[in-house]
């Protein structure tokens, strides 16, 4: 898959401003990828765009997995201070506990490039905008909810109120919603785990209590299919339902998409051109150019018609369409950052 | 008191005094239960639906068929702390084997399998090179959660669309979801085969005094073995009902569910040393935890609840065991 | 065989301790009623009964390890309480347990100071001065024991001297000595007994629990008796004699207590050849037929149990042979050795025959289960009434079958425990040390009961280091050394001198 | 001959256990200079100076609940809650010094949790009488959600910044050691001395080893199990303290899963769960042979799955060897 995607990267590198400029000057030597939970689909992605980037440019990728340990995160940095990487990619377990990170790199001279959440004293982030990202699915649902659905429009969020970036991408949902259907209803509000069994655990224990819903949004796919499976083994009724996923970050959307069930949006947040921005903006980063506080990588809300535009799925495996996909714009700002919470 | 006297058939001569009521742990748990129904009850007017009745057994199914594992393999004076970690790689298996070969039978057999050759390699470890039960199943644990990693990087999708396999955990016969009769079948099983079989006596017999079992012809490590495997079965039985009710294997699910798993089995009044427990009191420690964790999601409690509240109940119930203890000791 | 190093009595005021009116109840017994004990300076003073009497409990509570639950205890006049242990040693009372109560990964010296490790004035602690300290005190007591040795390397009766050891290095004044001698051989008795006159001359008051009468006439001033937890005599030996304890003791002429029956034996039924084991046993070779009492003496560590343990299929073997009614013991464990029809009655009722929480039935038919069987379903009723025929048949006294076994007499357990290979149905038998910790009425009911087997064409090998269970009811007598048999005799060719003799080895 | 306090005495010809450093230590010491040999072979950064300080700070974390945690073992009892303790006490900790801007009484207030989590899982444990690995458990989730209560699940961040808080556990002794190591090894050793050089010491393991013959010497064995879980709370406090630095907040997922690498790194370092067994030298070696391990597969770019299989082997094969020597014994 990695292979055929590297003939669309070198056509999809050019459409990149920021990569113009980079190719001209030097390439780091290394650069080191903490990664905060490289199990995870989302990561992988991730990780596979900045592999075949890397490879592009000649540069030699190493990945640290902190299997979400955010001491574990701290001892990865002091190994690749250890091994002179030139550039460290770091996706933070925690925001506030990659503060000291920051510093001492800082002190050891590492230029360090964020992918995910912001932290303070960052110099810059890759990351897709969260908050807008819940927005435009909302606002898209509320559509869709005018035209299919019956009723008010009462919502159950299976959230992860863990991470500042969860908790945008469902005020986002929100917000968005309202704007087409004023009357919405959050009549449920999970902490999911961001884990599919936990997910439904909680969402079933939340619909048996009150199962008169008729929107189910997800602050990952995981959640989302973990409370419809929720709602499937309480025996419920899909006809008046309608379940956003966010992250669109493995196969499990494009599964039940391909069924034209109540999954009908998806507002994909492609990891794998994340993974691609975050290496240019290392490289960036590594020449001493000015790069804004904020790197917006950009996300789209997909429909099951739509989805097949930026993903060739076979029913086994997915490749990205990195000319759709790099049509895409990003905004230069976000519409929320996680200091308005 | 007496191990499984609370079942024997020949019970006779038990008064029905306070005290005996108070010692009788199946009792206290009762009216734990009970207090908590009809606390939530009067607390959320939604808690006594129908359908929140059959949400928590359906939350209870899966941990009861590993908690009348897990029972059995307490009573032998052992346990399994690699049961999460195990459902997950499970999980992962039935999906893999199902979409592979597109027969049902297969995948649930080829997770069964699996489940039972973890708890072979845990028995064989615990009791051929006598490694402490703890120590081991924890470091079987680390090796399952990597290992499910290198068997598949990603949560192993359903390719198959059988519909047969999502009425595994979403169907009902009745009113009744098929994961709580598939958790009843085996409680019954299990129940019987503790009280009244050959097997479930010799159990018993190893956990009480392992010397004794030996010297009286048992082989203590032939049963400890045979309890890991049965556990490891079960576990598979939990892992297909699992994949199928998250409709994916999944690499990362059941963290904590071996924790969970023995909570319940502890608070039903298995002793963690062997030769006591019964499968009625795990039944109700499952049902205990789960009403609690239902209650707090029903009240709309911080969910932060759901890890305190059992932690207190599970030190409370062995604070009045040992209360009772206590008084029967003199 | 033992010098008699008896002194007078040192004269003292009065006693240093005193206990008085010292009862105590266990759930169900009452193990002390009423019982009383002096202890004058200088004096050894004999506590004496059978087992059961309640010596145990009265050292323990002296020990301050039991708390009693009337009574006064007395130090030079003074009442005193004993709540802990602590307190026991704080008033200079020390016990030297039967079941030697040491740390086995410390050295010597730190176990004879662990109540008090001395301490340098940085506040840690101070090696040299205790290992000094310990070297001082053997000298002055004339032990020849090394002070940096880890105690688990000792035998057991260096570690006895480590226990005394800790008891002069408290200053104790009295010091307690439970069965000091049972797992003693005759030349570390006599060693003992000129420890102990050292300590009296030092002004110490020793009590001397003991039910060897020879040991009593040989070293002890006074001697209280108890029976059945009741305190019977206080006297000085010298007016006592043999017969005048044993009725003291006793309380009836013990001349029925060892039915001396004669078998007749049978067919070999237990062949062992050349039976070694990696620790203790060697080249060991021996025959019991059907319906013969095979007697095996040994003190303590000459591989008794060992042995009892290695012929059922318990532990394994490094050589040799074991067959049973003709058919080799192989595989070698218990499953096998239960088929072929074998089986043991542990010296450790507790730790390797019960299983304390379950009722009567479930230890009585443990091996026997399979038989109560159809389709893998224990027949419940079955099971009951066939228990019950081994109640009545033993006269074992409980409440009901459904009865905790914990809450049994020792006998009564020991009985439950017995069944249990009879229900089964064995061709041979292995007793290790059958009325241990067995009152004395009981006693004579296992005695009858191992007849009784034998009688019916059992083959029994019995474990003892008692003597006159050894020398009555035996129809051959092995002796046990060191691991290896020493000597064979049959019953009429054994006495207790010659017995003795192979025994030391 | 018997020179305890001195650990470079030459060894007495009999095994005394008291001594500071034991014969069986020689094996942990091996097994360390054999894995770090084997890396530094196998991989070019491994072997620089700086990696290896780096990995002592790492492991400074664990050496400190390591050491806590092997007291309570042989002692007799178990306590697996240092790992929501450890992410408990950085919460007085960072929120004090917000308001106070005061290291030190931040400090107190960490300690003073610790000790509190301490007395709370002695008092269960000792004087209740419920079974400590039960009451851990239950507190170990307890501490945990509370956690989750009190900071809604956001970390608490750092406000005043304060050089002296961030050079505890980020700094270096002459630009070289890590303090966070240094923090680390004076308290491993500390302990060390108190096992093995006090009376109380000498106690925890007469009470493990026997705690009826430790009554009988007159013994307050529940005040010397009580101690240990208050000993075993505040070295994990240490251990949390110095998380809290290199994390510069309070975090309410730290310390996840660390008591069960507290128990592996005990156990490998020769600490027997039955009590009265094993030493803190041992524990440490047994944390430091992890975490080499940890960093070489790091070096080498193994993924996670592959450090979490060979640590698991490596804890079943230590342990076997272990029970295998003693059945020959």
């Amino acid at each position: 898959m990695h292979k055929s995607m590297k003939t669309l990267l070198i056509a999809a590198a050019s459409t990149v401003a920021m990569v113009a400029t980079t190719m001209a000057q030097e390439t780091p030597k290394t650069v080191g990828y903490i990664v905060n939970y490289a199990t995870h689909e989302w990561y992988q992605n991730v990780i596979g765009g900045m592999q075949d980037r890397a490879a592009e440019l000649g540069i030699e990728l190493e990945v640290i997995d902190a299997n979400l340990d955010i001491a574990k995160q701290v001892s990865a940095a002091e190994d690749f201070m250890a091994r002179n990487v030139d550039v460290m990619i770091i996706t933070p377990v925690n925001e506030e506990g990659a503060v000291p990170i920051l510093r001492r790199a800082k002190a050891a001279g590492v230029p360090v490039v964020l992918e995910g959440n912001p932290v303070v004293g960052m110099d810059t982030l890759v990351a897709i905008c969260d908050y807008d990202t819940g927005y435009n699915a909302g606002v898209e649902a509320g559509k869709w909810a005018k035209e299919n659905l019956e009723g008010p429009v009462r919502v159950m969020n299976v959230g992860l109120p863990l991470l500042s970036a969860t908790v945008l991408r469902s005020n986002g949902f929100m917000d968005g919603i309202r704007t087409e259907m004023p009357d919405a209803e959050l009549v449920h509000d999970l902490d999911g785990g961001g884990n599919p069994d936990r997910a439904q655990e909680v969402s079933a224990a939340a619909l048996a209590a009150d199962s008169d819903i008729n929107v189910i949004y997800g602050i990952n796919d995981s959640s989302a299919l973990g409370g419809l499976q929720a709602w499937r083994a309480a025996g419920l009724p899909e006809d008046n339902l309608l379940v956003v996923g966010t992250g669109g970050e493995g196969l499990a959307f494009l599964n039940e998409m391909a069924k034209d069930g109540p999954l009908q949006l998806e507002a994909a947040m492609f990891p794998e051109k994340v993974g691609f921005t975050s290496m240019d903006a290392a490289v960036a980063m590594f020449n001493g150019e000015d790069l804004p506080e904020h790197i917006v990588s950009p996300t789209h809300t997909l429909t099951p018609e739509t989805a097949l535009e930026f993903y060739d799925f076979d029913g086994e495996s997915r490749q990205i369409n990195w000319e759709r996909v790099n049509e895409l714009e990003a905004p230069d700002q976000c519409m929320k950052y996680a200091s308005d919470l | 008191m007496s191990v499984t006297s609370d079942q024997s058939p020949t019970r006779q001569a038990r008064g029905l005094s306070l005290g005996g009521l108070l010692r009788n742990e199946q009792i206290f748990l009762i009216i734990l239960l009970a207090v908590l129904i009809v606390g939530l009850s009067l607390a959320a007017p939604r808690f006594m639906t129908a359908e929140n009745a059959t949400a928590i057994l359906h939350q209870s199914a899966m941990v009861l068929i590993v908690a009348v594992g897990m029972t059995m393999l307490l009573i032998t004076a052992e346990v399994d702390i690699s049961v999460g970690a195990s459902l997950a790689f499970a999980s992962c298996v039935v999906m893999d084997v199902i979409n592979t070969t597109s027969s049902l039978t297969l995948g649930i057999l080829a997770g069964l399998a699996f489940g039972g050759g973890v708890g072979l390699f845990n028995g064989l470890v615990v009791t051929r090179l006598k490694v402490n039960s703890l120590i081991a199943t924890i470091a079987t644990m680390m090796i399952l959660q990597g290992g499910v990693f290198l068997y598949t990087r990603e949560a192993v999708q359903n390719h198959h669309q059988i519909e047969a396999f999502s009425l595994i955990a979403t169907g009902y016969v009745g009113p009744v979801p098929v994961p709580v009769i598939i958790a009843a079948l085996l409680a019954v099983v299990f129940y019987v085969m503790l009280n009244y079989t050959l097997i479930g006596r010799r159990v018993f017999a190893v956990g009480s005094n392992p010397k004794a079992a030996r010297l009286s012809g048992l082989s203590p490590e032939t049963i400890k073995l045979v309890a890991f495997v049965v556990t490891g079965i079960l576990v598979g039985v939990a892992a297909t009902i699992l994949a199928s009710l998250l409709n994916a294997g999944q690499p990362t699910a059941g963290r904590g569910f071996e924790l969970i798993v023995i909570a319940a089995v502890l608070l039903g009044g298995t002793s963690l040393f062997g030769g006591k427990g019964t499968i009625a009191g795990t039944i109700l420690g499952v049902l205990i935890l789960k009403i609690i964790d239902n209650g707090i999601i029903i009240l709309r409690w911080n969910q932060d609840l759901q890890i305190i509240v059992p932690g207190v109940v599970i030190i409370l119930a062995m604070f009045l065991d040992q209360l009772r203890k206590g008084r029967t000791d003199g | 065989m033992v010098e008699a190093v008896r002194k007078p009595a040192a004269d003292a005021a009065g006693p240093i301790i005193r206990m008085a009116g010292v009862t105590k109840t266990f759930p169900g017994v009452k193990a002390l009623d009423d019982v009383s004990l002096d202890v004058m300076a200088g004096e050894v003073h004999a506590l004496l009964g059978e087992n059961g009497a309640g010596k145990s409990t009265l050292i323990k509570i002296l020990a301050g390890a039991y708390r009693m639950d009337a009574g006064t205890i007395e130090l030079d006049g003074t009442p005193v309480s004993f709540e802990a242990p602590a307190d026991a040693l704080a008033a200079g009372v020390k016990v030297v347990f039967q079941e030697i109560a040491l740390i086995p990964e410390f050295t010597v010296a730190e176990n004879i100071f662990m109540e008090n490790h001395p301490r340098n004035p940085a506040g840690l602690v101070d090696w040299r001065t205790m290992r000094q300290k310990a070297q001082a005190l053997f000298d002055r007591a004339g032990f020849a024991l090394d002070v940096d040795a880890p105690v688990k390397d000792l035998s057991l009766s260096e570690q006895q001297l480590v226990e005394i050891s800790r008891a002069l290095a408290h200053d104790a004044r009295v010091v307690v000595m439970d069965e000091p001698t049972s797992s003693l051989t005759p030349g570390e008795v006599e060693h003992l007994f000129g420890v102990i006159g050292r300590l009296r001359d030092m002004g110490i008051g020793i009590v001397y629990v003991s039910h060897k009468l020879e040991e009593i006439f040989a070293i002890c001033d006074r001697a209280t008796v108890l029976r059945d937890g009741r305190w019977v005599s206080t006297k000085p030996v010298a007016e006592h004699d043999h017969h005048s304890l044993i009725v003291d003791m006793v309380g009836r002429e013990i001349t029925d207590l060892f039915p001396k029956t004669r078998h007749q034996g049978g067919e070999t039924v237990v062949s062992v050849k050349n039976l070694s084991t990696r620790n203790k046993l060697a080249d060991i070779s021996f025959d019991v037929r059907a319906g013969e009492v095979l007697g095996f003496f040994g003190l303590m560590g000459a591989g008794r149990t060992e042995l009892a343990k290695a012929v059922v299929g318990y532990d394994p073997i490094s050589a040799g042979e074991i067959s049973i009614g003709g058919e080799r013991l192989r595989p070698h464990n218990t499953g096998r050795a239960k088929a072929l029809g074998i089986g043991l009655l542990s010296e450790d009722r507790k730790e390797e025959g019960l299983m304390l929480e379950a009722d009567v039935t479930r230890n009585m038919t443990l091996p026997s289960l399979a038989r109560f069987a159809r389709a893998g379903f224990v027949d419940a009723g079955a099971e009951r009434a066939r228990a019950q025929t081994f109640v009545d048949r033993f006269r074992i006294r409980l409440a009901s079958l459904d009865q905790p076994i914990r809450t049994l007499s020792g006998g009564n357990q020991q009985k439950v425990l017995l069944s249990r290979w009879l229900m089964y149905g064995l061709k041979a038998i292995v007793v290790d040390e059958p009325t241990r910790g067995i009152d004395v009425g009981a006693k004579a009911e296992i005695f009858a009961a191992i007849n009784e087997l034998a009688a019916g064409g059992l083959a029994v090998i019995m474990m003892t280091s008692e003597m006159p269970e050894l020398l009555n009811l035996s129809d051959r007598i092995a002796v046990l050394a060191e691991g290896r048999m020493t000597a064979l005799f049959d019953r009429d060719e054994a006495t207790q001198e010659k017995v003795l003799n192979a025994a030391i080895g | 001959m018997q020179q305890s306090a001195d650990t470079a005495a030459p060894a007495p010809a009999r095994k005394a256990d008291h001594r500071l450093f034991r014969g069986n230590l020689v094996a942990l010491v091996v097994s360390l200079a054999l894995v770090i040999g084997f890396f530094a072979l196998a991989t070019e950064h491994f072997w620089s100076l700086r990696n290896i300080t780096n990995v002592l700070g790492q492991a400074s974390i664990l050496m400190c609940l390591t050491a806590g945690v092997a007291i309570v073992f042989i002692s007799g009892e178990v306590d697996i809650s240092v790992g929501s303790l450890v992410a408990a006490i950085a919460i007085p900790l960072i929120v004090i010094m917000n308001a106070t801007g005061s290291l030190a009484l931040g400090l107190g207030g960490a300690l003073a949790l610790g000790l509190l989590i301490g007395v709370v899982n002695g008092y269960l444990s000792v004087y209740l009488k419920i079974n400590s690995l039960i009451v851990t458990l239950g507190t170990l989730f307890i501490i945990r959600g509370l956690v989750y209560l009190y900071t809604g699940k956001r970390a608490i961040a750092d406000t005043v910044y304060l050089e002296s808080f961030f050079q505890l556990g980020n700094g270096r002794l002459w630009g070289l050691i890590p303090y966070p190591a240094l923090v680390a090894f004076a308290l491993v050793g500390g302990l060390a001395v108190l096992m093995t050089q006090t009376r109380f010491g000498r106690k925890v393991y007469a009470v493990g080893g026997n705690a009826e013959v430790a009554r009988l010497a007159g013994y307050n064995v529940r005040r010397i199990k009580f101690t240990c879980f208050v000993i075993s709370s505040l070295a994990a406090t240490v251990g949390g303290i110095l998380l809290a630095s290199r994390l510069g907040s309070a975090v309410h997922v730290a310390g996840l899963n660390y008591e069960f690498q507290a128990v592996a790194a005990a156990v490998l370092g020769g600490v027997s769960l039955a009590g009265g067994i094993g030493g803190l030298i041992g524990s440490a070696l047994g944390v430091l042979i992890l975490a080499f391990v940890s960093n070489g597969l790091g070096m080498m770019s193994a993924p996670t799955e592959w450090q979490l299989v060979i640590t698991g082997a490596i804890i079943i094969a230590a342990v076997a060897l272990d029970s295998a020597k003693r059945e020959r014994a």
